[in-house]
């Protein structure tokens, strides 16, 4: 028994050294120390295989795609598509007609928001939570304000738990076309029940919409499972590049929606009376896509499979059970967030030492959290803070540098008191 | 841990025991500076005299440690001073946090020159002397 | 005088030497033949300047921007932020606040069509031209079936220059609000008179907008010395990466428009009732940006400033009048295109060859040109072709390869008639 | 210049001088296929016996060279054929462009094997197919 365990421990830590071996970044000096690096929500760090994967298609087989009738571009055209079945495995699509490119969620919620809500009418509702990134606040905000839907905000728990009952409620009469929430929250790490909210969404007439931006790169999505009818995630959270992100929506959704930008190969055909659009995704994809950046998630992708998501699952779990009981021992420091269901994303405070002074001092040390409102300020008053501090974890993220950040911040609030 | 000379023992105990703090009463100006991205916020009160050197001034800031800090430390320095010498003492402190080298002169102030190494701070050691700068103007304009 | 020829052309093609050897891919085969690409003008290639500031960000310097407080999170920021800055030279723009990233020219203009579009009334006018590219085309039919403006359209003239007269008289009934205009044709390479353009737009009460998806490539703008109110580029083009475009206006044009998508960091306030927005350009960048796309642009332009405006308009010259001449001697091909002032973009056909075999056929020679409608129908249907043939050059395009395109051509038509 | 195995000489013969092509005289069926991309477009005009095989079949096409051949080798080959050999022939095409490797019994349609190194113009070659297949099918329907 005690030698499996050593063994396996061994091995954790083993594959862990290789991970990190992957990641050049992590050898980095900061301020002389070394990089302790704590953000991976608001964006991972990047493997060599996308590095190289990006850097070997500018260097042997890039050209513009889809339209050209030469090697070079047909090679690119098909490690471009290759990538959308790609994605269609990673997130369980039914078709990789489901899968639109975007820049990132930011434009994938948008897109949603422009095309799909110009088919709601006045006096119909969205609904959202009141954990959610700016990004599937804000852009309902404006169509709002646009159109004259009704945006309805579902309440969470003191625990950071969607409250579901509420949930109930708004949805009750009936005139809610589309519930948008977060599949996990970038401030509490909450994972919401997505399967249960897609339930009560359809029995009450409505879509429904995740926000995977925080949840696809800790748990397998698989949006049938789910019964979704919208899932967005984006690519740089996912160990793979900027400027790439994805919008999945059912087949016959996506063919109802009108297009949202204009431009080249988004058309079937155009003439200056009337165009005509192309079949979907392509309708949504106006002008030179994101190409590199697309063989980059794909890179990002493959990476991930590679490690697998049990190991991915296993990892992350462990590591915040270590971080959650490591932070309550440090005086004065009261995690933010306690939902029964939550990953590897902590919030926290410390006595009144301002969360700003903390990431500095933090800083100082090599390590790399985020302070302030993490693009979620109405959540931010509802839980009576100004700022928190966050720290969050990828896959390259080691229990020692956990340790190290709460030895820190032990030292840190020694300054202060 | 690494030995700090951003915050040093000026900067902190300015933070947690300003001593120029609190409403000045009948105050004739008022300021406020904030910063929606980190919601710092700093609230001045203010009298000058006929020569337009500030009188008093006392400020109520709800933000971090060099946000406070830099508050107090502004609210003693610039008693009594020439608006000139005011402007002066607001652009060495920004010669100090963009090179880190703090022009003579600057005493006390000079604590802040380390930010030149923490860039997205040094807009919370600025923020009260915006709104210092801002409130004094308006009252020329006026 | 001989001597100083020969030295000169020494120069000339010792620098064009060296500057092919920065450009990796250009020593691929293709089907056993050398790579000849001559189709820039889709997709330009990337040096390794760009893939190697990409590579490096990835590999030593990356983390979200704007709102994070620690080392690695500053320096990105400020790689990022420095592009602005590059532009801004670049485009000769008076401020930094005036540069707006976006994916792509596309979305640039779509950009300008939903924004600015929003501003203008039914009857209000926008006035493009008979060359446009689908990107400069369809954003303004879209915003026509949306909102009531009218479409106008300015032809070209039988030898592919804009038709001025008719500019004019579309200006006169003082309806016009917006001119959107191509400042060079990505078919018939023909570059428009844009200062001219503008300044009878602004008689005529109306903004104005470049398309210089193309130009900027060749030769130095200046929007300042243009008198223009809008203009984009898109990186791919400029030998940068894909995923990221530029849009340029007005300080006052873009503080007056509202924001396109919604989002994180676009903002600077936020409650469940009402959001307030960031000032310009942030208003108009929601969710994390093509943060590495964009330093690999910084690259491109540093890269394209190096060999400097002067050496490129004259390589492109030279170039062009080389091509024109070698092609118009291969038997039955004819130059779509022939205004006064035109650039390194020729567009032809051959006999009845159609141009899809032309396309194939070069390909198995290693010359990558592009056949099709190249994204502009309507100007095909006015050329009264269903497609055709385009060779276009870039910074590395020698004229031998022209020289081996025309003999290749003269053998391929050989083959068919 | 490379010497070329896609443009063989049936390819470029029937091309040139297609053997099938015009209207068909009192035609039973009439089928339409387009590329709006490229602006290819076949238009076809059949009979069929009443086992459903095809009895006669004229095309019109305006495209490239491989659409123009392939319409015409389609309409020499199908002519007399069940609909299950002509749905064979069909597969056994598409095998051919995408793999290279010609099924046995495809005769001189194997002239486009080549394109599996084309790939962007196998739609070409199977245009007038598509169009022939929905043709038959349209029909079967009625
Ligand atoms: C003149 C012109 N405008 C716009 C575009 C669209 O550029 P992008 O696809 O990068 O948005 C192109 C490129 O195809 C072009 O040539
Ligand atoms: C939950 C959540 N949604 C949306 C976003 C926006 O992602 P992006 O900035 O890549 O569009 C983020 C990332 O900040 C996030 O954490």
């Amino acid at each position: 028994m005690m030698d499996q365990t050593v063994a396996s421990r061994t091995d954790v830590a083993g594959s862990l050294r290789r991970i990190r071996a992957d990641f050049p970044i992590l050898s980095q000096k900061v301020h002389g120390r070394d990089l302790v690096f704590l953000d991976s929500a608001a964006s991972a760090q990047k493997p060599r295989q996308v590095i190289d994967a990006m850097a070997d298609t500018m260097r042997t087989q890039y050209a513009n795609i889809h339209r050209g009738l030469y090697w070079m571009s047909e090679r690119t055209t098909e490690a471009y598509e290759a990538v959308r079945d790609q994605v269609a495995a990673f997130l369980g699509a039914s078709a990789r007609e489901e899968i639109v490119f975007t820049r990132n969620s930011t434009e994938a919620i948008n897109l949603v928001a422009h095309s799909f809500g110009s088919l709601l009418k006045p006096g119909q509702v969205v609904l959202v939570s009141e954990m959610e990134h700016h990004a599937n606040l804000v852009p309902w905000q404006m169509l709002r304000d646009r159109t004259g839907v009704e945006l309805r905000v579902t309440p969470v728990t003191d625990d950071g738990a969607l409250d579901m009952d509420a949930l109930a409620r708004n949805l009750s009469d009936g005139r809610v076309a589309l519930v948008a929430i977060t599949h996990m929250s970038n401030v509490l790490g909450t994972i919401t029940d997505a399967r249960a909210i897609a339930d009560m969404a359809h029995a009450a007439g409505a879509k429904v919409l995740f926000d995977g931006s925080q949840l696809a790169v800790h748990r397998r999505v698989d949006v049938r499972a789910l019964d979704a009818d919208f899932y967005v995630v984006t690519g740089h959270k996912l160990y793979g590049p900027t400027g790439i992100g994805v919008l999945w929506a059912r087949r016959e959704i996506l063919d109802a929606m009108p297009p949202f930008l204009g431009g080249g190969d988004m058309i079937s055909t155009v003439s200056f009376e009337r165009s005509t659009w192309a079949s979907v995704p392509h309708k949504f994809e106006a002008g030179t896509p994101a190409i590199i950046e697309t063989i980059g998630l794909g890179a990002a992708l493959a990476y991930i499979e590679s490690i697998g998501f049990d190991a991915i699952g296993a990892h992350e779990e462990a590591l915040t059970t270590h971080a959650l009981q490591a932070l309550g021992n440090v005086s004065g420091l009261k995690v933010i967030g306690t939902a029964p269901d939550r990953g590897g994303v902590i919030s926290f405070t410390m006595d009144d030492v301002h969360p700003h002074d903390i990431a500095t001092l933090l800083d100082r040390n090599g390590i790399a959290v985020r302070a302030g409102h993490h693009c979620a300020e109405p959540l931010m008053h509802r839980l009576g803070v100004s700022a928190t501090a966050r720290a969050s974890f990828g896959i390259y993220t080691t229990p020692e540098e956990i340790d190290f950040l709460a030895a820190t911040l032990e030292q840190i609030r020694g300054f202060f008191v | 841990m690494t030995q700090d000379d951003l915050y040093r023992t000026v900067v902190l105990e300015r933070a947690r025991t300003p001593r120029y703090s609190g409403p000045l009463a009948g105050a004739q100006m008022q300021g406020e500076g904030s910063n929606p991205l980190c919601g710092d916020r700093v609230r001045l009160q203010a009298n000058v005299d006929v020569q337009g050197r500030v009188a008093a001034l006392r400020h109520e800031t709800r933000g971090c440690a060099i946000c406070a800090a830099s508050a107090d430390l502004m609210a003693e320095r610039v008693v009594g001073q020439e608006p000139a010498r005011v402007s002066q003492l607001h652009a060495d402190l920004v010669t100090a946090v963009e090179t880190g080298i703090a022009p003579e002169g600057l005493g006390e102030l000079s604590a802040f020159a380390p930010l030149h190494r923490h860039r997205s701070r040094i807009r919370c050691a600025m923020l009260p002397w915006s709104a210092l700068i801002e409130m004094l103007n308006d009252d020329k304009d006026r």
